[in-house]
């Protein structure tokens, strides 16, 4: 993954020439400058998202024609894994597991919280670099070897990971060996966002330009700030358990496995004892908190983009920043909605739907705030608002059809069905990658020092905006009618599933279509490096900090130490000369 | 380029980057350490019966390491101090004695696994065992990894006291708040593991 | 795995052609009948209404019982009979090239015993064109646990070290069962109804034979062959007194 | 600590020796309860009970958690809260479980 050389260095070279001397290994690739380290790591999240895609494009062809040969490709991936170009159940498992996983942990959080955090943290509030340049470096190739880790357990003998991305026990404790590999993939992820996290902490807290108190913070630094404190606070644990599954499957310990357990009809001679739930809980423990992970940092550069764009502070800025604190602290507690078919009494379950029910009125509180903010203003249609806008409906439909499942009488004959899955993917594809694609198009002349082309990113937009509806929109019905998720025919053997199986074949059509639609943006991506129109400063004639810095920023970012006088978004400022103070203007 | 606030203090909160940063890691560690005690928790409340820790380890063992642990931290941070007073020898000789003190730790507890493994008692044996094993050698693990921290500092991490002492003094104060930490985790797993 | 196929076949093939006088002349062969002794006892036959396909491939009498399958005069079905003791040590034997197939049809699998050479190509075949999940429970060569949609017509394996005789279940039908064993030698046989056995092209000497049923057990027999002879040896089982 | 001065490093090592005392004191003392085999509940209580009192002496006086910046403070009363957590809702809610009462 040299790519991030293809991207960062050229415009840099001009700056650091007159700066300290690096080698070329120093300065691209063991670098301990947060812009380029930030480049590494959107440029790893952005091929790992392909990636992870191009599992779901395969997923996509077993789901809407099971059983029938996959052309050209299917041939391709072997014997074991679709003899004659047929999906073998068991591939099909390995796919749905690393799918998720890499989207999760290798794509989304490496671009929304290491990229954009690295790249644009540090800039927003005037720090020279973040706290801790080495423990920054090391966090990026931690999440390297994690990632390779992932790659090469597709190689090992049964494949990779088959036990889905939550890698329920037992399952997965007598799952094969892929399994052990996920997990030690598993740990380096997890090293790298503590690491990672308590560098970011670190930096916000310390690293302030003078006069930038806590309350004129771009809401993006807050949305950092509080994911930063979910990563390092909800994912030990998962680490914890992520040792001792390693324990039951490599010394043979029974932390997860019950005892008389039966395995195809022999029972096990394992001493058991263990608890299968116990793995869950654990799990949810982060992976609740991770949900608002990946959501957080979106909300955050949507709020930027539309600030930016509709002229106009956003509105009720306070209450968006107590709400996020809120959810943050509530994310911790309401975990167990993930398990009401776990067969928990009547009691926990009405405690953790009741903290379900509250944590939702802090995200309608910032999703309404976002949405006011557009009221009266004088909107710039640029493809960066045009995703931060798509985000607002796309994040709301998630949202809501979120609350049936936090409600444990809805959920149970909702559960592990494709409404779930239209569920959470409204909130994470069409919500938090379009956040990501809006910050990609938004702070791409702060590092490259040129815009990317708008045709081409409208085009990018409006494919990517119907094709996403068209992938999850079906999965509602198909959902509502019960068929099950991880069905590796798409429930093609049972009855009941058949009057849904065409729109099967409506959301594949919309996958492989959102993948051709994806063609522009990679193209403009690495063409506007050299050919995109070249822009000043401040481009978007916007207020943060970071638009005071050279673009791109040279190595220890400002020529002057900047200093903020003012909150984050002063747009239309009555009686002002310009239609936007920025912060850093005396 | 060098990062403001490494060696002083930022005014507002009191505070060096390095403070902040370790503090922030132990958190985490906790976190941890706190999975690894509620899974404990949930396994024992589950078990129909749970052996007493004394009946299959040896108390007196660990009761020496509880001392030679307490005993390396107060070097610890009689260390730190000695460097406040800005006895550099006398922090040397602190310094050397804590990682004696870890390495005795660790050779005791080579000593009691080794002779569980004769007896054959390993992690797959029963849970209890299980849970002595992973806590026990996750623990080990933070014993080591700090002991190389502080051999760093005894050894080549010293030259920066020539250059700056503040700065060498705020990095082993860093150092000692792991290392304390992690005997504050041995004094919970003391009586958890060996005597209840 | 295909790694040992190919140094089994080299080893095979040099055997034959060094060994060949030896094989030429001796071809001492063991045979007989295996027959169930006592009044057979009534077992109720497989119930799979749980899968339709199946239920209705075996139309109106329902699918029987495999435990115990006898042909008129009592004679035993399913009784896997090999040389056990005696083989020259350090002989080997090539693998046949033609696989040994299972076939799984009417969800039962045919055969229901069957013998392997170590490296010997398993070929599985689906008839039923349902999916099925064919589940290997050896203790030393590697499990084989593979979904067979029910597209996928065939699938290969083979087992690279000799084992006694394990299971092999199929985790969609639980009814579905089959026993094989994995020889590093060919001197071994599975009767059909008629009950009978037929070890052939053993060297002269004395060896053990012995006889295997899924429930009643092992029995052992030593017979002595001589040149080019063939012995009889008839094996009978019964359901142990209680 | 870095607004120490020597003079007050004297007062702290003053301390350090006394903390170091009563660690050692109070191990003997977890000890020796043990050996009264009390029941699991009682003798769960006062080990911990113990274990907290060492606990707060290493982090209070060790760590110098007495004389600690608010900040601090913050995090680890975060912690402390999530911890709790962690260490309850799972035991209540898998004790809650309705299989327990079949």
């Amino acid at each position: 993954m040299s790519e991030p050389v293809d991207v960062a260095p050229k415009p840099h070279v001009a700056h650091e020439v007159h700066h300290e001397e690096l080698g070329f290994w120093r300065k691209y690739v063991f670098s301990t400058d947060h812009k380029v380290i930030g480049i590494q790591y959107s440029v790893t999240g952005l091929l790992f998202l392909l990636f992870g895609f191009c599992l779901m494009m395969l997923m996509r062809w077993q789901l809407a024609y099971p059983g029938v040969p996959l052309p050209l490709i299917g041939s391709l991936l072997g014997e074991a894994r679709m003899p004659g170009g047929t999906m073998l159940p068991e591939f099909y498992n390995e796919l749905g597991a690393m799918h998720g996983t890499i989207m999760v942990f290798l794509g989304v959080v490496p671009l929304a919280v290491g990229g954009f955090g690295n790249f644009v943290v540090p800039l927003q509030i005037g720090a020279p670099d973040m706290a801790f340049p080495k423990l920054n470096m090391l966090s990026y190739w931690s999440l390297f070897l994690g990632g390779i880790t992932m790659l090469g357990s597709f190689f090992v003998p049964g494949g990779a990971a088959q036990s889905g991305w939550t890698s329920y026990t037992p399952l997965s404790v007598i799952a094969g060996t892929g399994q052990t590999w996920w997990l030690i993939g598993m740990i380096f992820l997890i090293t790298s966002s503590l690491l990672g996290a308590l560098n970011f902490i670190t930096t916000i807290i310390q690293l302030r330009a003078k006069g930038l108190t806590f309350m004129r913070f771009p809401f993006f630094v807050w949305a950092q700030f509080v994911t930063a404190f979910l990563l390092l606070l909800a994912f030990p644990p998962l680490e914890a358990a992520g040792v001792m599954q390693l324990m039951d499957r490599v010394a043979g310990t029974n932390f997860f496995l019950p005892s008389g357990l039966v395995v195809s009809g022999q029972a096990l001679t394992n001493v058991g004892g263990g608890n299968p739930l116990l793995w869950q809980h654990l799990f949810w423990f982060l992976a609740h908190p991770e949900v608002y992970v990946l959501i957080l940092p979106g909300m955050g550069i949507v709020a930027e983009i539309i600030a930016n764009n509709t002229r106009k502070p956003l509105w009720g800025y306070r209450s968006m920043v107590y709400s996020l604190i809120f959810v943050g602290f509530m994310s911790f507690i309401v975990w167990a909605h993930h398990m009401f078919m776990t067969g928990m009494g009547t009691t926990m379950a009405a405690f953790f739907q009741t903290t379900t029910m509250i944590i939702s009125i802090p995200s309608v509180v910032i999703l309404t705030a976002l949405i006011i903010s557009l009221w009266g203003g004088s909107i710039r249609f640029n493809t960066p608002m045009l995703f931060a806008v798509a985000f607002l409906p796309m994040f709301g439909i998630g949202g809501l059809t979120g609350l049936p499942l936090g409600l444990n009488i809805a959920d149970i004959p909702l559960h592990d069905t494709y409404y779930v899955i239209a569920h959470f993917h409204y909130v994470v594809a069409p919500g938090t990658i379009f956040a990501l694609m809006a910050g990609i198009y938004y702070w791409y002349p702060k590092a490259t020092g040129r815009k990317m082309n708008e045709t081409l990113g409208k085009i990018h937009f409006v494919g990517s905006l119907v094709c996403m509806n068209a992938i999850f929109m079906p999965m509602f019905i198909i959902g509502l009618a019960g068929v099950s998720r991880r069905l590796f025919d798409a429930g093609a053997a049972y009855a009941f599933a058949q009057p849904t199986m065409h729109w099967n074949v409506v959301s594949s059509w919309g996958a492989w279509t959102l993948a051709i639609f994806q063609i522009p943006f990679i193209f403009n991506f690495f063409w506007s490096i050299r050919k995109g129109e070249k822009v000043g400063d401040n481009p978007w004639q916007a207020t943060t900090i970071e638009w005071s810095a050279p673009s791109p920023p040279p190595h220890g970012n400002f020529v002057h130490a900047p200093q903020a006088y003012r909150g984050p978004y002063e747009y239309s400022v009555p009686g002002a000369g310009k239609d936007f103070v920025p912060q850093y203007e005396a | 380029m060098d990062i403001p606030y490494t060696v002083e203090v930022r005014r507002d909160t009191g505070l060096t980057n390095g403070k902040i940063g370790i503090w922030l890691f132990l958190a985490s560690e906790v976190m941890l350490f706190g999975a690894l005690f509620a899974s404990y928790i949930l396994i024992r409340v589950g078990a129909p019966s749970w052996p007493r820790g004394d009946t299959i380890l040896d108390v007196w063992l660990a009761t020496f390491n509880t001392i030679v642990l307490i005993s390396s931290s107060v070097t610890m941070v009689m260390a730190w101090a000695s460097l406040m007073r800005h006895r550099f020898e006398t922090f040397r000789i602190y310094m050397g004695a804590t990682i004696l003190f870890g390495l005795v730790f660790l050779i005791v507890k080579y000593f009691e696994y080794s002779h569980h493994i004769h007896l054959g008692e390993v992690p797959s044996t029963n849970n209890f065992l299980a849970i002595y094993y992973t806590l026990t050698g996750l623990h080990m693990l933070h014993v080591f990894g700090g002991m190389m921290v502080n051999a760093y500092f005894w050894g080549p991490g010293a030259k920066l006291w020539k250059t700056n002492p503040q700065w060498f003094t705020n990095r082993v104060e860093h150092s000692g708040l792991f290392w304390h930490f992690v005997d504050l985790v041995w004094i919970f797993l003391f009586p958890t593991l060996y005597l209840l | 795995m295909r790694g040992t196929r190919n140094r089994l076949w080299l080893a095979g093939g040099l055997v034959a052609v060094l060994g060949w006088p030896s094989v030429a002349v001796a071809a001492a062969t063991v045979t007989g009948t295996v027959t169930f002794a006592g009044k057979p006892p009534a077992l109720k036959p497989l119930a799979m209404d749980a899968e339709i396909v199946c239920h209705k491939k075996h139309g109106s009498k329902p699918a029987p019982n495999e435990a115990l399958v006898l042909g008129n005069g009592n004679t035993m079905a399913h009784i896997m009979v090999w040389v056990s003791k005696g083989l020259p040590a350090g002989k080997t034997w090539p693998a046949p090239k033609d696989p040994v197939v299972l076939d799984q049809d009417g969800c039962v699998y045919k055969p229901h015993v069957m013998g392997i050479m170590v490296g010997q190509t398993y070929r599985i075949l689906n008839s039923d064109g349902i999916l099925h999940n064919i589940h290997t429970l050896p203790k030393i060569n590697t499990a084989f646990n593979r979904g067979q949609p029910a597209t996928v017509k065939e699938m290969t394996t083979t087992f690279p070290k000799p084992e006694a005789i394990f299971q092999v279940k199929c985790d969609v039908h639980p009814w579905m069962s089959a026993y094989i064993s994995v020889f590093t030698h060919p001197f071994f046989s599975v009767t059909s109804t008629d009950g009978k056995f037929t070890i052939s092209g053993l060297d002269a000497g004395s060896y053990e034979i012995t006889a295997w049923h899924e429930k009643l057990g092992t029995q052992t027999a030593s017979v002595t062959v001589t040149g080019n002879e063939t012995k009889a040896q008839d094996f009978k089982f019964a359901v142990p007194a209680k | 600590m870095t607004s120490d001065h020597a003079v007050d490093i004297d007062k702290h090592v003053r301390v350090y020796i006394i903390v170091f005392v009563a660690l050692m004191v109070l191990t003997i003392i977890t000890v020796a309860i043990s050996r009264l085999h009390l029941s699991v509940p009682i003798a769960v209580a006062v080990a911990l009970f113990v274990a907290i009192i060492k606990g707060s002496l290493v982090a209070g006086y060790f760590m110098h958690l007495v004389s600690e910046k608010k900040l601090i403070y913050a995090v680890l009363v975060l912690t402390a809260v999530f911890f709790a957590a962690l260490l309850a809702l799972p035991v209540f809610t898998v004790s809650d479980g309705y299989w327990i009462h079949e």
